[in-house]
């Protein structure tokens, strides 16, 4: 048993207010483990301090055993860990294609002494990103509008592009805050057999928040409920779905 | 025609002051074209060019603009010290135009490195300043307090007064430089105060910094006693302050010594209209004037020989030729006669430098309104 | 006479058009669902029957006055209400305060309005001094809702108004919906959640490249196989 | 009306592109005839120092269109820069000061700053004393202290021997190198500052950025100018060497030529790398940066740095324009450096050309030094004009000061045309272009 | 005791001065900066306008305020306010508006103001030229020396008129402003339009007028601060310009947002700027005889000359960026 991601004791305190309590999780490697609970519960919260994007207050967090507490965001890419943001991020002004292009790590264009000295390499590395690009926009059903700046687009087109960026490079971990809000339900279908496919074929490790029973109910194994900023409970999907308390906190009545 | 070209601060920190000077180069300008005009009949006209005094490039762009796209003769300008000497650099010494300051008084302008090409017809502050320490020595004022305009004039002066002051017996406790053109000079002055001193020498402008320097410096109530220079001097400044606050102020500024150049200069200028007190007014007369006669002496619109003809026709020997004298300088020059100018602001004898030795005129507010209180020895 | 009449709807951003001629018309005691693929122009529909969009050509009617140029402020006066997709709450402005801005044209709802949405939605009331923008995604769509409950509006556009809600909340605002309905209020909005929305819908309008593809009745759309192929996820 | 404009897409940017730049040629063909109206109305000479100066003045405007336009940081403190590039370009180039090298006070000068050395030392070791198990809020109090305590010992230290620098023999004189190391350091030095202060500043909203940088123009400007034993302060350094023969030797329209010569080779280089840069993923980059920090951060590009490189490039821009500018003026003099001219200027250079756009820039930067040199006669031209006329046919007193008045409209129309581009042509005569791949 | 009625007047006095003339400025600043989102640059210049306006009343009805025994400035400042707040809600229509209504970004607007700035500039110095002018056209100002009932104090403290009324003026101008922001509808509104203009239009603000008001607090609270800057200095076409950083620094330091932290960025500038420079010389002078010769104190015992005054601003507004971005009262994170 390898888990990729470790949260140890975690607590995260806005002001006063606790939002993180002495939480521990752990994703195993190439699982697809849900996140849910009630909304407030701290599930973005924890996916922030994970992804590096705040600072937690106690606790430990390690990525495939190796101390990535408090690392900024942008090395933990580098290690392989991706993330969606729950309010798309785009970049408004470029277009959808060039959201994606931007993606990929270490492209030798990115460094002013290539751009300036090694066009010929950059071109080659260009055409390979924008070719994978392509693929990708294609696929999120995005291509009509892929001249168009992400600004532009509609709030369910955002967070595609938000997913479609998932798959530009290739992660080890990827944590995904509610990519199915806002987004039909038919593409929807087809996203989920992708996850599934990237999980089954290529090894990603994927943490999913989710509000939508059907997709957690497709592709979780296991959930995590959060409450409170502490784990609930934790298990198979049938599990968590009889669980009184979590029907309580989280299913509510209209579940039944 | 023939062109001279006028640089002055038309805007920026001289702007107020350089009005009056340019009039003065004016008159002179007038006086030459109403009484037969320059070689042989033609008008001198003067283009002008603004420096804004503070920024070397502007400055040097209008002074290359007179000299290369105007193609003037000569230049009477320009005012600001800093101006000048870009000008200088920039565009006269290489174009080999003869230039005439009415009103550059800091002493780097001695310096150049100028051909032979800069003159200035105001006398060097090191000599004001000389003459501004001796004053308050021979008052019996022993402590003071300097603040100065951070600018050539003002640390030219500040310098040339310091060093003499304490050569007299004087000690300067504290000698501080203050922006132009700040609303507040409070903590300057705290500064200044913090020494104890009771007499207060303010070496800027009446318009400008001077004016809010001393007003402040009265209302803090730290001072006894306000010393100033050329730059003080003027009613604006009694009248801005109050008469009362002010009486028994001390200053000096260049003067015009009793010369008959100098009353003939105040009758002209008053026909004219034109106010003869004002600050370098009359130096301004003297060098456009001066460069009309060098440019008739020297027989063409050519720049070539005008430097030379200008310390031909201003230093003796030679005929005297007083202000407003044009009609009989261009006879005498005809008929190969030396002749040599005493202007309404002194004889304007060059020296190797281009420099001109001077007189300086103590001041003192009574009544409301600056009065000469004669020459400092 | 119908609440909302939209008829032959053109518009768009700038010069692009997005609606090629939508019709939508649904009356004072109705519940009308859009639904359709992303991009399909739902939210501009909104945006148009709000007043936020150039309208090209075609009608808009509020109780069978036209309503097309004016601006936002009258209409909400004239009695709509608009929650967006996004940026729905006021960040820096506390949970309270921004209920309050809800109510901004009739502050006598204050009061009364405010007890009654902090009993609609319990976490509000806990967190109605801390500022709208930390907030959770679901506790935002929260504020939103509630903000636009505060004028009590008599024609209610709602976008996507359950998207990033638990199941239980989603299944309260469709019960606060229906309740908000039956006490007169009309209510037109967009949905991903299409079953669930369309389940309660007295009209579903199904939105495709800015055109009607179909419109009939909430459960008639359900049944109908093709749309649920196409639109509403098997 | 009212609501209507929030959510217009902006035609500009998403026209389809034209192959044939018919925007680019026409604006270059109008801006081709003006110089040419200048060089007929103006004679050689002064004609081409005018372009020299504009040339200066669009390597300044590379800068500030590379951090504003491609990264959206406003610098609002060009100034500073450019003033930092000239006194590089004065110190290095000016001949050696034998006077100051024979004195014993190089040896007091460097005895100062090796104090200041050490005393750097010691309040960055006492800032680590945490590590000694002090508690965090008594190193901060001691460190403080003892910084206070050392800056004010070495400041008086330093006040001494500049003093004596200053009495007796005005300042330190230069190191008398060729023109191009002084050029080359003015780049170096300016992006060094720019470090510094990107450091500090970068990561804050771009609005503090400019109020920070404008700030520091003028703690620039005030310690070159205060500095007298550096600089000469107000007392002006001049003339300065020319990297080509000077006026004096071969004439003025050939010299400037020579000079302009150098000029238009150096932004050659610099507009073609910038060009490269800006077409490679660098650019994309540095655009998605700009755009949103959190994502391009999530997408692990390290946002810190890529702002730094940024504004230290710009800023190196600069003060190689300001050294370029310096030199050709051949005076450095602190006063002269003036928010309006090289800051203000240059803003408008790059908003009425296209922020973003090196070509619109560049054609921003000529057009505009064309307006801003002409303007002056022509105010004059005009006011009088107008004076005569009114003179002429209603009897007008002629108001004294009619050349300061028409002058100060300068800065009415640099503000004015500043406001009426931003809302004419928001993105420039030559917008920055959205990239559109087939 | 001498060195000591020095230190209030050079440092307590003017500190206090200074700050309140900063503090009434930052409010002006920090209003327009929390809802209309810029560094609005032309505040400044806005001020001078008032002043100026004050300034042309002042010389057309000198006598103004003998009949009220108050000086003439004060009696046209009402007016004055008007004039400013006219101006204000003017430029805003001419020049920010459309601006606003591209959506462009808020540095883009800041540029705007820079535009904005340098044209009220060129205006005002056209038409006033560019000297010095008092704002006690006809009367004089009062100045009050306190003497201290100590022995061998002998200079005395000094306070003059308009300084009184400018502590006045600005306690009043920032708990007005803050009652009006937290209690008022409209304040609130203010608030969510800086939030959210589209949402608060979907919320029934008429965001119109709400942009109107705040130009007209905005330019009323300019010609206040610009006015009693002026009575207390000298009337200058350029002068307000000046203060534009130290302004800034201090609606920064204070948190932007709020008036109160105005009144507090104000004060730690404007006292840090009087600190800096004092020289503490003086205060040691009683002591200085006693003093080993090794401990010889230099003369000049100020941590920064007079003339690197504008360093001090920009230290602290650095320093609490740093330290602390959002102010000392938690001001926007912008
Ligand atoms: N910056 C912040 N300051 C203060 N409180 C915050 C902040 N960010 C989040 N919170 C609080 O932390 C709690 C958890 O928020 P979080 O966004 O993690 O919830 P969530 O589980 O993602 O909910 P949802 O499903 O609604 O998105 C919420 O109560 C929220 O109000
Ligand atoms: N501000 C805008 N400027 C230009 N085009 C826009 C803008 N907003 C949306 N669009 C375009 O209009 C089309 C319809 O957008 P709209 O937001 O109405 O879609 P939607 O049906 O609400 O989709 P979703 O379910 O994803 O929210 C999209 O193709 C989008 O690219
Ligand atoms: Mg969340
Ligand atoms: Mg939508």
């Amino acid at each position: 048993m390898s888990a990729i991601i470790d949260v140890r004791h975690v607590n995260k305190a806005f002001g006063g207010l606790h939002v993180i309590n002495d939480c521990s999780i752990q994703v195993e490697e190439g699982s697809v483990t849900g996140l849910i609970g009630p909304n407030g519960a701290g599930k973005s919260t924890l996916f922030n301090i994970i992804a590096g994007a705040l600072p937690l207050d106690s606790g430990q967090i390690l990525l495939d055993g190796e101390d990535i507490t408090n690392r900024p965001a942008n090395e933990l890419f580098h290690k392989g860990l991706l993330r969606t943001f729950q309010i798309a991020h785009e970049f408004s002004q470029l277009t959808a294609l060039e959201n994606l292009m931007m993606v990929p790590p270490d492209q030798p264009g990115e460094s002013l002494a290539k751009a300036w000295f090694a066009p010929k390499a950059v071109r080659a590395q260009e055409a390979e990103v924008k070719r994978r690009a392509q693929e990708v926009i294609e696929f999120i059903g995005l291509n009509h509008v892929r001249n168009e700046l992400a600004g532009n687009l509609s709030g369910g087109q955002k967070k595609l592009l938000e997913l479609g960026r998932t798959m530009m490079t290739d992660a080890r971990v990827v944590l995904l805050d509610e990519i199915a809000a806002g987004v039909n339900r038919t593409l929807l279908g087809d996203l989920i057999g992708n996850i599934e496919r990237m999980n089954r074929e290529f090894g990603y490790t994927f943490l999913v928040i989710e509000h939508d029973m059907d997709m957690i109910a497709r592709l979780c194994d296991p959930v995590i409920v959060l409450a409170q900023g502490s784990v609930m409970v934790e298990g198979s999907i049938e599990e968590i779905q009889n669980n009184p308390e979590v029907i309580e906190a989280y299913f509510g009545a209209g579940a039944a | 025609e023939v062109k001279i070209g006028f640089l002055g601060g038309f805007t920026g920190g001289i702007e107020s002051l350089t009005p009056p000077i340019y009039d003065g180069a004016q008159l002179a300008v007038d006086h030459i074209n109403n009484q037969g005009g320059i070689l042989d009949g033609q008008d001198v006209v003067m283009p002008t060019g603004d420096t804004t005094c503070g920024d070397a490039s502007a400055a040097s762009n209008a002074a290359d603009r007179m000299v290369n796209t105007e193609q003037v003769t000569a230049i009477v300008g320009a005012l600001c010290t800093g101006a000048t000497i870009a000008a200088a650099n920039n565009a006269a010494i290489p174009g080999g135009v003869t230039m005439v300051s009415p009103a550059s008084t800091a002493p780097a302008v001695t310096d150049l490195d100028d051909n032979d090409l800069v003159f200035r017809t105001v006398p060097s502050d090191a000599f004001q300043g000389e003459m501004l320490a001796k004053l308050l020595i021979d008052k019996g004022i022993e402590e003071v307090a300097v603040t100065y305009v951070n600018n050539d004039y003002g640390r030219g002066l500040s310098d040339a007064f310091s060093s003499a002051f304490e050569d007299g017996g004087g000690s300067v406790l504290e000698n501080l430089a203050h922006e132009d053109n700040r609303a507040d000079y409070r903590s300057e002055l705290g500064t200044l105060s913090a020494t104890g001193a009771q007499t207060l020498v303010v070496l800027a402008y009446a318009d400008t910094s001077g004016q809010t320097v001393v007003r402040q410096a009265y209302e803090s109530g730290m001072f006894t006693q306000y010393v100033g220079a050329d730059g003080m001097v003027g009613d604006s400044l009694v009248e801005a302050i109050g008469a009362d606050v002010l009486d028994g102020m001390i200053a000096t500024r260049p003067g015009s010594p009793d010369l008959p150049g100098t009353e003939i200069f105040t009758e002209l200028a008053n026909n004219a209209d034109i106010d003869p007190t004002a600050v370098f007014a009359a130096q301004a007369y003297d060098a456009a004037f001066l460069l009309g006669l060098a440019i008739q002496q020297n027989g063409s619109a050519e720049r070539e020989g005008v430097s030379e003809a200008l310390r031909s026709v201003s230093s003796p020997p030679g005929e005297v030729i007083l202000p407003g004298e044009w009609e009989k300088a261009v006879e005498l020059i005809a008929a190969g006669t030396e002749i040599n100018y005493e202007g309404a602001s002194g004889t304007q004898d060059f020296d190797d430098n281009g420099d001109v030795p001077g007189v300086v005129q103590e001041m003192a507010v009574e009544n409301g309104t600056f009065t000469g209180k004669g020459f400092v020895e | 006479m119908p609440l909302l009449d939209a008829r032959e709807v053109h518009g768009g951003y700038g010069g692009m058009n997005i609606l090629n001629g939508v019709d939508m018309a649904i009356e004072a005691d109705q519940i009308g669902v859009i639904v359709g693929p992303n991009g399909a122009g739902k939210s501009t529909m909104l945006k148009a029957i709000f007043g936020q969009l150039n309208v090209t050509q075609g009608d808009i009617l509020l109780r069978g006055e036209p309503i097309q140029n004016l601006p936002t402020n009258r209409l909400v006066e004239l009695g709509m209400g608009f929650v967006p997709q996004e940026h729905n709450v006021f960040p820096s402005l506390t949970v309270k305060e921004n209920l309050e801005m809800g109510a901004f044209l009739k502050p006598g709802n204050v009061k009364r309005m405010l007890s009654k949405v902090y009993e609609f939605f319990p976490p509000l009331h806990e967190k109605r001094h801390q500022p709208a923008g930390e907030l959770s995604g679901g506790q935002r769509q929260m504020v939103a809702m509630g903000r636009a409950l505060m004028a009590e509006p008599e024609l209610l556009l709602l976008d996507e108004p359950t998207a990033g809600l638990s199941p239980k909340y989603m299944y309260e605002i469709f019960d606060r919906v229906k309740e908000v309905n039956a006490a007169g209020v009309g209510i037109l909005m967009v949905e991903q959640n299409a079953k669930q929305a369309l389940a309660i819908a007295d009209k579903g309008f199904v939105l495709a490249a800015g055109q009607n593809r179909f419109t009939d009745t909430g459960q008639a759309l359900l049944a109908d196989p093709d749309v649920a192929k196409s639109f509403l996820g098997g | 009306m009212t609501t209507n404009n929030f959510h217009r897409r902006d035609d500009a940017n998403t026209a389809p592109q034209s192959r044939f730049p018919v925007r680019e040629l026409s604006l270059l063909v109008v801006l081709a005839v003006a110089v040419g109206a200048v060089y007929l109305a103006m004679g050689s000479a002064y004609s081409t120092r005018m372009l020299v100066e504009a040339s200066c003045y669009a390597i300044l405007a590379l800068g500030l269109t590379i951090q504003w336009g491609y990264a959206g940081q406003f610098n609002a403190g060009v100034m500073g820069f450019v003033a930092l590039g000239g006194f590089c370009a004065m110190t290095f180039s000016v001949p050696v000061n034998p006077a100051f090298w024979d004195s014993p006070l190089p040896g007091e000068l460097a005895k100062v700053l090796g104090y200041l050395a050490v005393g750097i030392a010691l309040v960055f070791a006492l800032s680590r004393m945490t590590r000694l198990g002090v508690p965090s809020w008594l190193r901060t109090l001691i460190t403080v202290v003892i910084g206070l305590v050392v800056y004010m010992v070495v400041i008086s230290e330093l006040r001494e021997v500049t003093d004596a620098i200053e009495s007796q023999m005005g300042f330190i004189g230069g190191f008398g190198l060729p023109v191009w190391v002084g050029w080359v350091v003015g780049g170096a030095l300016a992006g060094g500052i720019g470090y510094f202060i990107g450091h500090v500043c970068l990561g804050l909203r771009s609005d503090y950025l400019a109020i920070a940088t404008l700030g520091i123009a003028e703690i620039i400007k005030a310690f070159l100018k205060n500095s007298d034993w550096l600089t000469r302060g107000t007392a002006t350094v001049s003339p300065l060497p020319w990297p080509v023969p000077d006026p004096g030797e071969v004439g003025f329209t050939l010299a400037r030529a020579l000079y302009l010569s150098v000029t238009a080779v150096m932004i050659l280089g610099i507009f073609f790398l910038l060009n490269r840069a800006y077409n490679a993923p660098w650019g994309r980059m540095i655009r998605a940066i700009r755009d949103n920090e959190v994502s391009s951060a999530a997408m692990g590009k390290d946002i810190n740095r890529r702002r730094l490189e940024i504004f230290v490039l710009g800023c190196v821009l600069m003060g190689l324009g300001g050294a370029a500018l310096g030199s050709f003026n051949s005076i450095f003099d602190p006063n002269g450096y003036l928010p309006l001219n090289h800051t203000f200027l240059v803003l408008v250079m790059v908003i009425l050309g296209g922020p973003g756009n090196n070509l619109g820039t560049l054609f921003g930067a000529v057009a505009v030094y064309i307006i801003w040199i002409m303007s002056e006669p022509l105010a004059l031209y005009v006011m009088e004009l107008i004076a005569h006329f009114g003179q002429a046919s209603f009897g007008w007193e002629l108001p004294s000061n009619l050349e300061s008045r028409a002058l100060q409209a300068r800065v009415f129309v640099i503000g004015l045309l500043i406001t009426v581009v931003l809302r004419v042509a928001p993105k420039g005569l030559l917008p920055e272009k959205v990239k559109h791949h087939d | 005791m001498n060195e000591f009625v020095f230190f209030i007047n050079n440092v307590l006095i003017a500190g206090s001065v200074t700050g309140s003339i900063y503090a009434i400025g930052a409010v002006g600043v920090t209003l327009v900066f929390s809802i209309m989102r810029f560094a609005h640059f032309a505040h400044a210049d806005m001020m001078t306008f008032g002043a100026f306006m004050v300034l042309l009343l002042a010389t057309l009805f000198p006598h103004a305020g003998d009949v009220i025994g108050v000086p003439t400035a004060i009696v046209m400042l009402p007016l004055a306010m008007v004039l400013t707040a006219a101006l204000a809600v003017g430029i805003d229509k001419a020049f920010y508006k459309p601006l606003r209504a591209h959506g462009v970004k808020p540095i883009v607007m800041v540029i705007g103001s820079l535009g904005v700035t340098l044209m009220l500039q060129g205006l005002i110095r056209l038409f006033s030229g560019t000297g010095g002018q008092s704002l006690y056209v006809d009367d004089r100002k009062e100045i009050f020396r306190l003497a201290l009932p100590f022995e061998g104090a002998r200079v005395p403290v000094v306070i003059t008129e308009p300084q009184i009324y400018l502590f006045v003026l600005t306690l009043v101008a920032v708990i007005g402003l803050q009652l009006f922001l937290s209690r008022t509808r409209l304040g609130k509104a203010m608030r969510a339009m800086s939030d959210n203009p589209d949402l608060a239009r979907a919320s029934g603000i008429n965001t119109n007028t709400i942009v109107a008001v705040t130009w007209v607090i905005v330019g009323g609270l300019a010609a206040i601060a610009g006015t009693l800057l002026s009575m207390d200095v000298t009337f200058k076409p350029d002068l307000s310009f000046h203060l534009l950083l130290p302004i800034f620094a201090a609606a920064i330091v204070g948190g932007v947002g709020h008036p109160f932290g105005a009144i507090a960025g104000g004060f730690v500038v404007g006292f840090a700027e009087t600190l800096a420079v004092f020289n503490w010389r003086v205060l040691l002078r009683p002591f200085s005889d006693s003093l080993p010769e090794w401990l010889a104190l230099p003369s000049n015992l100020a941590f920064v000359g007079t003339e690197y005054k504008i360093v001090v601003p920009f230290f602290i507004l650095v320093a609490i960026l740093v330290w602390r971005p959002t102010g000392i009262f938690k001001g926007k994170v912008i």
